[in-house]
């Protein structure tokens, strides 16, 4: 379990610093919600199902949503 | 430089937060306020979801406060958007492809379903209105994505969201009108595990899932009504 | 090692709270800063869901007859972190339109060159 | 009158006429009549008593009290009456004008909460009604919109600082003596040593000094004063500032005993000394600025911080005597000071709002009764004998005098030369020299306007004339005070080292005037040319050319005006100034970008852990 959760937190550290270094704002989004995703997996190791599925749902799919219509908007690529 | 003296610095409050963090123990069991709600929570509000209970029943105030604060965040969107007026050019929206169209009409009902089921049995099993509207509101966000075109209704869902609201208030009320303190559990708690049991809990979260569903609907609604009448 | 096995969750939250802030500080992008915000929001929850784990424990539901009360996580941070997300979409979808309309209005979203944003 | 009835008349009074103003306009100004009139009898009913009552036990755990003695009756009596002048006067005034259900409402409020002020007995309640007064008189001050709203800003911004600071004061010595009612303060402050009473002192003297428009802290009055609408200017400049005269007197002798606030401090640095010098430079620079003013209702604003000083220098001298003109002083001028405002007033009502002395000019054809009250009134600021304001000065002189305090006694004296002139000025600009060609349809002053000017005129003379009305109750208010009354009779006052007899005066007035009479009826008698009747060189000049009321003082104005800018002013303007550019300063590390506020806290985050680390603090 414990060889899980640090596979898992890798992951989402690996994932936070690709969305901190893409310079396509799309990708950074995805890479985003990885980690969104990534975090409610964590939630549900850490026994917390509520949280998880709130974090699933928010996270992953809703903010991801904003962002992308907010990047369609505006800009894609960061100047 | 910008760069180099954000790295020290980040690098600093990371040794700060390495060493508070060292102290604090991990998965130990210590002085809870938790514990109370674990061990009496089942008989003083009859939800098998101790979360749940402290949302709705233990912390309900509080809830309701951060509704309210949701409710004004979604507010200023809708002002923000207000704020700018702008020429009516409406590009034409391309439509999906229909394997994606086909896909989410399916897919649709189910979510919606599966939402509505969450908000349902929060008191039960883990779930509850913030997630089950967090989920329903996803379904309307999967319509929106891939059957451009298709809208809700912006009355029906200011209605909603007011409905939630005020039910919940009215719940709340209801337990001072019955001198007693506001949001008292009024009806019988019922045998824990039912599906109606738990007093007024599964009601608030109705209230919850209703007002939460609508108002993140009526955001990416805002949202995608601002971006499809922007001119490209 | 003994440390990382034990604070894997720990160091987990305190590098996304790490990252978004860095991505905050030196990000020139607005959207990009936003998505900082949202990393950085995701950390402070996986920190307090973390503090009120118990390790063996179960999640706070009597969802089956026969578990341990004593042997349960605390349902407190789940709670406070439970609502704390949903505003947090809410807050950020305000963010966002901001950024939309300040791109709309100057046609950039550098920070560093928009210069009417100084009050 | 039970005082608890008397407050519920005038406030439920003053609610009551703003709802009748939606129904009746005229039922509500007779409203807005009887409910004063009731008051004034009323107050008139409690003569001589000295009582308390409990309006209220448990206000936030404080009592709330009322009292009534000698000393809050005149002043109680004087709103009143005064304040009935001024409704009466509004009666036409205030009718041309908009939102006049809203103006009788704040009228009758500032009123009731005035009344109330001076007949609170602890300072929560004096507090409450003060701030009632204070932002109704916001209002009211700001009534004519534009240029009125700046001069309200102006007011309310010095009111809540003085309120401020008198909270600090109340709260203080509510943590020194365990309560807020006045009794029990002095009671309990015997006990306090000589600096924290001075602390106290000085706390309250600005707060009550802001209200009373002493020098320094004087700088809202001139614009409130000539902006406000008449009959609220002299409401305001009889009776509302006096509430802070008012104040200082509660405080001295009321509550802190004059025994120890005479003898508090070391010789030269004490509160007395402060207060006796700012009362001269009170009486001597606004006397002359006033002189500088073409503005009527302005140079009777400047005028009226001048008296001021003449009741600061009275109260603060500290012996019954002085305390005597100080307190007559504050009745005189709250009758000759409105009066004079609604002379003006009528002038400006029939002119149309012309308040620029040097466009007017031999008003006296046409309104000869608003002539004849602004002649009285205007002697009675001066202190001529037979008028009332020459006894209260007489008072003052004398106690300055008689103390051997030349230096304060040179200032009144001067600045009543100084009086003799701006009220000289005002006069003469407004009634007197050529009537200018667009004037001469004008009407007299309507009767509402007439009577309370007739009334006051009355009152004046009367009060001159018999100085032993008013000085009778202000002996009552010594004797509460615990102070040696004067000797006084009906027609003057005696004392070891001067007598003034009324009496006197009068019949050697009198006979004085009856020889110059028939001196000047046996002389020739004078012939009336017309103004154009004379010589030109030739070539006619119109009449408007001969407009001899203006630049009058020019030669006088250029050699003092360098003299006596508004330092006041201009230091809180300089400070109004600096702390902006402070604040603009401050603004730049606010530069928009999200990044650099983040950075700002992770730099303080980044410091403390720093300490941290370093030195083991925590």
């Amino acid at each position: 379990m414990e060889i899980i959760a640090g596979i898992l937190v890798l992951l989402m550290i690996a994932s936070a610093i690709a969305a901190a270094s893409f310079q396509d704002l799309m990708n950074a989004v995805i890479a985003s919600c990885i980690v969104s995703l990534l975090a409610a997996l964590l939630f549900y190791l850490l026994q917390a199902p509520d949280v998880a599925m709130a974090e699933a749902a928010i996270g992953a799919a809703l903010v991801t949503g904003i962002f992308v219509i907010a990047v369609k908007r505006t800009k894609r690529f960061e100047e | 430089m910008r760069k180099l003296i954000s790295i020290i610095l980040l690098g600093m409050v990371a040794t700060g937060l390495f060493m508070s963090i060292s102290q604090i123990p991990f998965g130990e069991p210590g002085e809870r306020i938790g514990d109370h709600f674990i061990n009496q929570g089942v008989n003083e509000t009859g939800a098998t979801n101790i979360v749940a209970a402290v949302v709705v029943s233990y912390r309900g105030f509080d809830t309701l406060g951060e509704v309210s604060v949701l409710f004004t965040a979604a507010m200023g969107l809708g002002a923000v958007i207000g704020l700018v007026r702008r020429k009516k050019t409406h590009t034409p929206i391309e439509p999906a492809s229909l394997i994606v169209y086909t896909g989410c009409r399916f897919l649709f009902p189910v979510i919606l379903l599966v939402g509505t089921y969450i908000v349902i049995h929060g008191h039960l099993t883990p779930g509850g209105g913030f997630q089950g509207g967090a989920v329903i509101a996803s379904a309307f966000l999967l319509m929106y994505l891939g059957c451009r075109g298709k809208r809700i209704r912006e009355n029906l869902s200011r209605g909603l969201e007011s409905l939630g609201g005020l039910l919940f208030i009215l719940l709340g009320v209801t337990g001072l009108v019955i001198g007693r303190d506001f949001l008292f559990s009024f009806l019988p708690e019922g045998e824990a595990g039912n599906l109606i049991s738990a007093g007024i809990i599964p009601l608030i979260y109705m209230a919850v899932g209703l007002k939460v569903g609508s108002e993140l609907t009526g955001i990416i609604d805002h949202l995608i009504e601002d971006t499809d009448e922007l001119p490209e | 090692m003994n440390f990382l096995s034990e604070y894997t969750y720990y160091i987990g939250a305190f590098s996304l709270i790490i990252i978004g802030l860095y991505i905050i500080l030196v990000k020139k992008n607005l959207m990009k800063v936003i998505i900082g915000f949202s990393i950085f929001d995701t950390g402070i929850y996986l920190f307090l869901i973390a503090v009120g784990y118990l390790r063996e424990g179960t999640a706070p539901v009597f969802s089956k007859p026969g578990l341990d009360a004593g042997k349960m996580v605390d349902p407190v941070p789940q709670a406070l972190v439970l609502t704390a997300i949903v505003i947090g979409v809410a807050v950020l979808a305000l963010a966002v339109i901001l950024a939309i309309k300040i791109y709309a209005h100057y046609g950039t979203l550098n920070l560093r060159k928009i210069k009417e944003q100084r009050w | 009158m039970k005082l608890e009835i008397l407050l519920a008349v005038v406030f439920g009074g003053s609610l009551l006429t703003y709802l009748l103003g939606k129904i009746s306009k005229r039922a509500r100004d007779i409203l807005a009549i009887l409910v004063l009139l009731a008051a004034t009898a009323g107050i008139a009913s409690l003569y001589g008593r000295s009582s308390t009552a409990i309006l209220c036990t448990g206000f936030l755990d404080f009592p709330l009290v009322l009292r009534i003695h000698p000393f809050a009756w005149i002043f109680a009596l004087t709103i009143a009456v005064v304040g009935l002048c001024a409704v009466i006067f509004s009666w036409h005034y205030i009718r041309k004008k908009g939102r006049t259900d809203f103006f009788y409402f704040m009228m009758l409020l500032v009123i009731s909460s005035m009344i109330g002020i001076v007949l609170s007995g602890d300072f929560l309640s004096f507090y409450i009604f003060w701030e009632i007064m204070s932002w109704s008189t916001f209002l009211l001050i700001s009534y004519n919109r534009e240029e009125a709203i700046a001069a309200g800003m102006k007011y309310i911004v010095m009111s809540v600082a003085g309120s401020l600071v008198m909270l600090v004061g109340m709260i203080s010595l509510y943590t020194q003596t365990g309560t807020l009612v006045f009794e029990g303060i002095t009671r309990n402050l015997n006990s306090a040593s000589s600096g924290y009473l001075q602390f106290i002192l000085i706390l309250f003297f600005v707060a009550f000094g802001i209200k009373n428009a002493i020098w320094p802290l004087h700088v809202w009055l001139p614009p409130a004063h000539s902006e406000a609408p008449s009959p609220f200017s002299s409401v305001l400049s009889g009776i509302l500032i006096k509430i802070g005269t008012f104040g200082f007197i509660l405080l001295i002798y009321g509550i802190v005993q004059v025994q120890v606030f005479v003898n508090l401090g070391h010789a030269l640095f004490n509160v007395r000394n402060l207060l006796l010098l700012l009362g001269a430079v009170t009486i001597l620079l606004p006397t002359f600025i006033a002189l500088l003013q073409d503005d009527a209702k302005r140079l009777l604003a400047w005028s009226t911080v001048a008296q001021a000083g003449y009741m600061i220098l009275g109260i603060a001298y500290g012996t019954s005597e002085s305390l005597s003109g100080g307190t007559l002083h504050f009745f005189n001028h709250a009758l000759f000071k409105s009066l004079l405002f609604m002379v003006v007033g009528a002038v400006e009502f029939r002119t149309n709002g012309v308040r620029d002395l040097n466009s007017l000019g031999g008003l006296i054809k046409k309104m000869p009764v608003t002539f004849a009250a602004g002649l009285i009134g205007v002697c009675g600021l001066i202190g001529v004998p037979l008028t009332n304001g020459f006894v209260s000065k007489w008072l003052i002189y004398h106690t300055l005098i008689v103390n051997h305090s030349p230096f304060l006694a040179f200032v009144a004296l001067l600045g009543t030369w100084g009086t003799i002139l701006y009220s000289y000025k005002l006069i003469h600009h407004i009634f007197l020299g050529q009537l200018p060609r667009k004037y001469e349809q004008l009407n007299a002053a309507p009767v509402s306007m007439k009577v309370p000017m007739i009334f006051l005129s009355l009152a004046v003379v009367v009060f001159g004339v018999l100085p032993g009305l008013p000085l009778h109750v202000i002996n009552l208010s010594e004797i509460g005070f615990g102070m040696e009354p004067l000797a006084i009779n009906m027609w003057g006052v005696v004392t070891g080292s001067g007598t003034i007899q009324m009496l006197n005066i009068a019949t050697a007035l009198t006979l004085g005037g009856i020889v110059l009479w028939l001196f000047f009826r046996m002389g020739r008698k004078n012939t009336r040319a017309d103004q154009l009747d004379n010589y030109a060189a030739g070539a006619p000049v119109p009449a408007d050319r001969y407009q001899y009321s203006v630049k009058f003082y020019d030669p006088l104005t250029s050699m003092i005006a360098p003299y006596l800018k508004d330092t006041a002013d201009n230091f809180y303007s300089a400070l109004a100034r600096g702390i902006r550019n402070v604040g603009n300063g401050i603004r730049r590390i606010y530069t928009g970008d999200v990044g650099n506020y983040v950075m700002y806290i992770i730099l303080f985050l980044a410091i403390l852990i720093f300490i941290q680390l370093y030195w083991k603090v925590w």
